[in-house]
């Protein structure tokens, strides 16, 4: 008989065929389809992340797990309403106004949906009103965005100063990344969050909702 | 297509070194490249800051400093001559009017370390491919186009020596690729779409450099295989990966050359070694002493056969001693000297073995830029005259070299580079030979959405 | 004095040459040092910021961050291993608390390195000699005294491998020398109070490596002959002043071996070569990699006789690439890959020939680093025990070398330059050669305000 | 018989016998002593500044002009009363807290001194307060910090911040330099003007002082 194990691993193997077979089996025996996705698939995910963090699988790899793992969720996700979709937040992404470097965007993109993450990717080249409008719209916990050139990283800052112009600053959180960005940028720009990779971005982003959660708690 | 190549540039391994080349190049000022000696090639760029016009008088305050530091700095550690290259920013081409204020600026940096010191200088220009900032990317037309050639033809007009692109012509295909791994897909975009760009790019910038005598020097899969590189160093993607698509990326480099460019090729294109193999042409290169702009398991190897040593680029910020670019400057100049000094001695083969063997054991990425590595696959690809076979070709040729290599432990691997190597050998092999036939293949998993065919002549 | 140096170390001047030394020393993690590798020497700083109990967490961040970085990329470069230097920031030696922190928070990276990757480290601990923060200098007691030897015995508790110090007794009077190009006053400052305070401190280094399994390595005449070299690379001092100044202050650093120091000698110290054909010891050495911490007319020479080489120093600032100091270790890697390369095919002495060939006829100060100049002076030394007379001598056998390979031609010299030899020789000449005598001839001419006789045992 | 230009000529030989014979005969012929100053001692090193700059002469050969001058100036002084000897400016100089570099700021003490300002040089490892003091006691108009380490820089700042805190800030230009600063930092800090050398920081100050004048006039 299937079992949740069997999924998780078939997503860490980026078993394309595999998985619809094993996913339907589970749906067929009546198993949960919250579970399947919480305890087979994004289970599956959190055993690819550290692997990828330490260097053992490629980024191609990683790809082919999720994809594995978007096969298995289009067998799931008929069975369930929206809503009852497990999302860990929702993080709206793009490359500022200006940047058009977006491999490493993409590849954030990829692991955070693979976290369980809602993603809004506005792509790139994103001028500051389109970040704000996003935000108005989607109500992410997170906005993230990315820089890869000396002359366009400046527009982190200003982008971040019309979210503060428009009064969404403090509705959420803001984590930066490129290969010119630092720490220090980032405390000077007033950025929550600052990482030099798509696997440490996730990371900020776990610590960011985990925060979040318990000071909700705190005044809830 | 003005050139063929269609046999090497070169009869004998030890004549294929560093500094010399069957086809030197002499600049306005009389810098013979690629004539015996090997010259320091300087690039910088602005610290983080915007760019507009009042930010402009700014950027040319710190172009200006940089140009008289760097300059002074050369001569005071007597070098026997600096290329200059000037990358501009995306502003820079997007406003010609900025760009060509930051090259003149650097002209007339030249000319007064030409009057206070005597030092010979050259300049190379190098305007930024914007032509992807339209999604998808237009490639023979529009503002993009327009504005890079205005560019190129005034600083042409205002005396620069070289152009030089690192043009993005199928990159929006070739970064899937590289994340995916998937060779097919860069072959795809290597050999089809960057070819075909190559060839209208490089026409158009030939004959502007013919009509204002300048020289059409040459191309860098930057955007290509330096990602590749990246990703690699990142443990993103595999080293053999990056290391295929090297020399993947030889053919389209190689179209430049075809459609008339002279050389010293772009620093940043490690395809280099190739090109000079068959063109004869001289080359640039960078390695170690680029470690400010990139990371790379290729330091010293790279400078085996370059003809110009560079820095790649550095921001203008201050270290302990002075400013990066001047720091820079001392670097390139004391790496040139010992070369140059291996040569006057006669022991030039010597040392570029030393370099060679150095990095070349360690890395499979330094494995194909081994100078007898880069003879052998070069000998195959000028076998055939059409691009799109010679970019399968050079991928092919690529995996069997780092198959026999790791077998025999010539070099360092990974144990799962085998694999890696093993699966792409498969995927290459359903590569049909007709570009036509491929691209219909490709068309089912093309994401059409990305990049508009008519663009590449499809 | 526990050991005496009265002839070379080396018979042979083919002998003398990069990685390897008659009395090489090993580290704790098997690094053998001068056994005939050159193994990279890193050094780093923080980027400008206060130092304080708020600022420390910060701080302590950026060293581990730092570290991390390094290692992280000289693993992945397969580096042979790594020498760490933790040179102090001032406030670390005032407050010893901070700077053991920081050296702990280093052997900490250094061990997760080698668990995570199985890279051998090693460190050298360099507190800053703060004595000259009294004003005038109190060189022999007082708290800048005290919290220095607390720093040093923590750290060599705490498991650092190697002692180093740029110690700057008699710099309050070298540095008037210096501006004035006072060769008199030069060789009383490093002769007499240099010599002297030199004997006291290094004894003490010595009883304290001894007494925690650590090893005495040497000092730097930093603050003298390369802050000459600065200032005539500013064009403030002739260049013949500021390379004579360099061999005068040997004697000066070979007072450390003869307290029972074994090297490796610091990175800046520049009469390193000296030291090495005297003592035999293996030698830290830094170059044109080093030209983010000062630029120099010797960056290839200097390694020529290198045991370790070094980046001397560069702050954790973020380049185009990487962050500086993972840049540095980056390039020292391929510089020290190039040199082991060499002696794997028995072509060191040949390589060493082209380090020195590469810049010793372009600058007198990369001149009297050549081997052959370095022996002869040095034979020369090792004639009398007499610090204040070896360093009169150093200074006269330096001007009469230069002398010679200016007429000969074998090394370019500014116009002024024979004038200026001329006059050095001339004062040198009216030096008597007995100190209390030189001493008393001083007296009239000595700013009294500036230092305390007493304080080197005067 | 000696004339201004021999005087000159002295100043830049470094020629400390001959100054004294010279200057004592233009004063035996009746020559208007601050006449000798300005046109003869100053003059001369006038003539040193820009020689030095562009690298034909040597700090130790500035230094003897500065010597000869002086030599030049003690026979002169007693003839005239203090507030007659002409200055170009006052300057109050010294390395910060903390820092005990002092080779380029005493180059430029003697180069303030021999191109005619009257300098107060405070030494190394000044601290805030005591710049302050010194501000408050001389009224210079102009303040010149240096710093060689990245650590002490930051005290070029608490030192500018102690004296705009003292009320002093508006009274005094401030020029600062050593090693690791540079002209963003004096922009960030606040400080009028940055020099990386002496030969420049003198051009400088040269300027201040025109600018100081000529807002002066206009204001008078
Ligand atoms: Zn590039
Ligand atoms: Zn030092
Ligand atoms: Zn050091």
């Amino acid at each position: 008989m299937a079992t949740l194990n069997d999924v998780s691993q078939c997503v860490l193997d980026g078993d394309l065929d595999g998985i619809k077979v094993l996913v339907q089996a589970l749906i067929d025996d009546g198993t949960d389809p919250i579970v399947i996705i919480n305890d087979g698939l994004i289970a599956g995910m959190n055993i690819v992340a550290p692997l990828f963090k330490s260097g053992e699988m490629f980024v191609p790899e990683v790809m082919e797990s999720a994809d594995t793992m978007n096969e298995g969720m289009k067998l799931v996700k008929p069975l369930i309403t929206d809503e009852d979709i497990p999302s860990k937040g929702k993080i709206i992404i793009g490359t500022v106004n200006g940047d058009l470097h977006d491999i490493g965007k993409n590849l954030l993109v990829m692991m955070m949906e693979s976290r369980g993450y809602t993603v809004i990717d506005l792509g790139v080249d994103v001028k500051e009103e389109a970040f704000s409008a996003a935000v108005k719209e989607h109500k992410p916990n997170i906005v993230g965005m990315s820089s890869l050139l000396t002359t366009t990283m400046m527009k982190i800052e200003s982008t971040i100063k019309q979210l503060v112009a428009d009064g969404l600053r403090n509705q959420v959180k803001i984590i930066i990344g490129g290969a010119p960005v630092t720490q220090e940028f980032a405390d000077d720009v007033g950025a929550d969050g600052y990482s030099d990779d798509a696997s440490t971005a996730v990371e900020l982003c776990d610590r960011m909702m985990s925060d979040q959660s318990s000071s909700e708690a705190l005044s809830a | 297509m003005a050139k063929q190549f269609n046999q090497l540039a070169y009869t004998n391994l030890d004549d294929f070194v560093y500094g010399s080349c069957p086809n030197p190049v002499t600049t306005k000022s009389g810098m013979v490249i690629g004539g015996g000696m090997v010259y320091p090639e300087i690039n910088f760029t602005l610290p983080g800051m915007d760019i507009n016009d009042v930010t402009m008088p700014k950027a040319a305050t710190i172009y200006s400093n940089i140009i008289e530091g760097v300059l002074k700095r050369a001569a005071e550690l007597y070098a026997p001559g600096v290329l200059i290259e000037f990358e501009t920013l995306p502003d820079f081409t997007e406003h010609p009017k900025y760009g060509i204020e930051v090259n003149r600026i650097l002209l007339n940096g030249m000319k007064e370390a030409s009057e206070k010191y005597g030092l010979k200088t050259a300049i190379r220009t190098t305007p930024n491919d914007l032509r992807e900032f339209s999604r998808p990317p237009v490639m023979r037309s529009g503002k993009y186009w327009e504005t890079m050639l205005e560019l190129y033809e005034q600083c042409a007009r205002d005396g620069s020596d070289f152009f030089s692109i690192e043009s993005t012509g199928g990159k929006e295909i070739h970064d899937s690729a590289l994340v995916k791994a998937d060779i097919r897909l860069a072959i795809f975009a290597l050999g089809i779409l960057g070819c075909n760009d190559m060839e209208f790019l490089w026409k158009h910038l030939v004959d502007l450099s013919n009509a204002n005598s300048c020289f059409a020097a040459g191309d860098s899969a930057c955007g290509f295989a330096n990602t590749a590189m990246v990703l690699a160093e990142k443990g993103f993607i595999p080293h053999v990966f990056a290391a295929v698509i090297r020399v993947a990326a030889v053919p389209r480099a190689l179209v430049a050359f075809e459609q008339g460019a002279v050389g010293p090729s772009k620093d940043c294109a490690y395809e280099g070694p190739y090109l000079k193999a068959i063109t004869g042409s001289p080359i640039s290169m960078e390695g170690k002493t680029a470690a400010g702009a990139h990371l790379s398991p290729i330091g010293n190897i790279a400078a085996a056969v370059a003809d110009t040593w560079s820095n790649e680029s550095i921001q203008q910020v201050k270290l302990l001693s002075e400013m990066a670019p001047v720091v820079a400057m001392e670097q390139l100049i004391y790496d040139c000297r010992l070369m140059n000094a291996a040569t006057l001695n006669g022991q030039q083969l010597m040392f570029r073995d030393l370099l060679v063997q150095s990095d070349s054991a360690l890395d499979v990425q330094a494995y194909v830029l081994r100078p007898d590595v880069v003879m052998r696959i070069s000998a195959e690809l000028v076998k055939t005259q059409d691009n799109f076979l010679r970019t399968k070709l050079a991928a092919q040729l690529t995996v069997a070299e780092l198959k026999k290599a790791i077998v025999e432990g010539k070099v360092k691997s990974d144990k799962r580079d085998m694999k890696w190597l093993d699966k792409m050998e498969k995927a290459i092999e359903t590569i049909p030979d007709d570009p036509n036939e491929f691209y219909n293949e490709m068309k089912s998993v093309l994401d059409m959405d990305k990049f508009i065919p008519s663009e590449y002549g499809l």
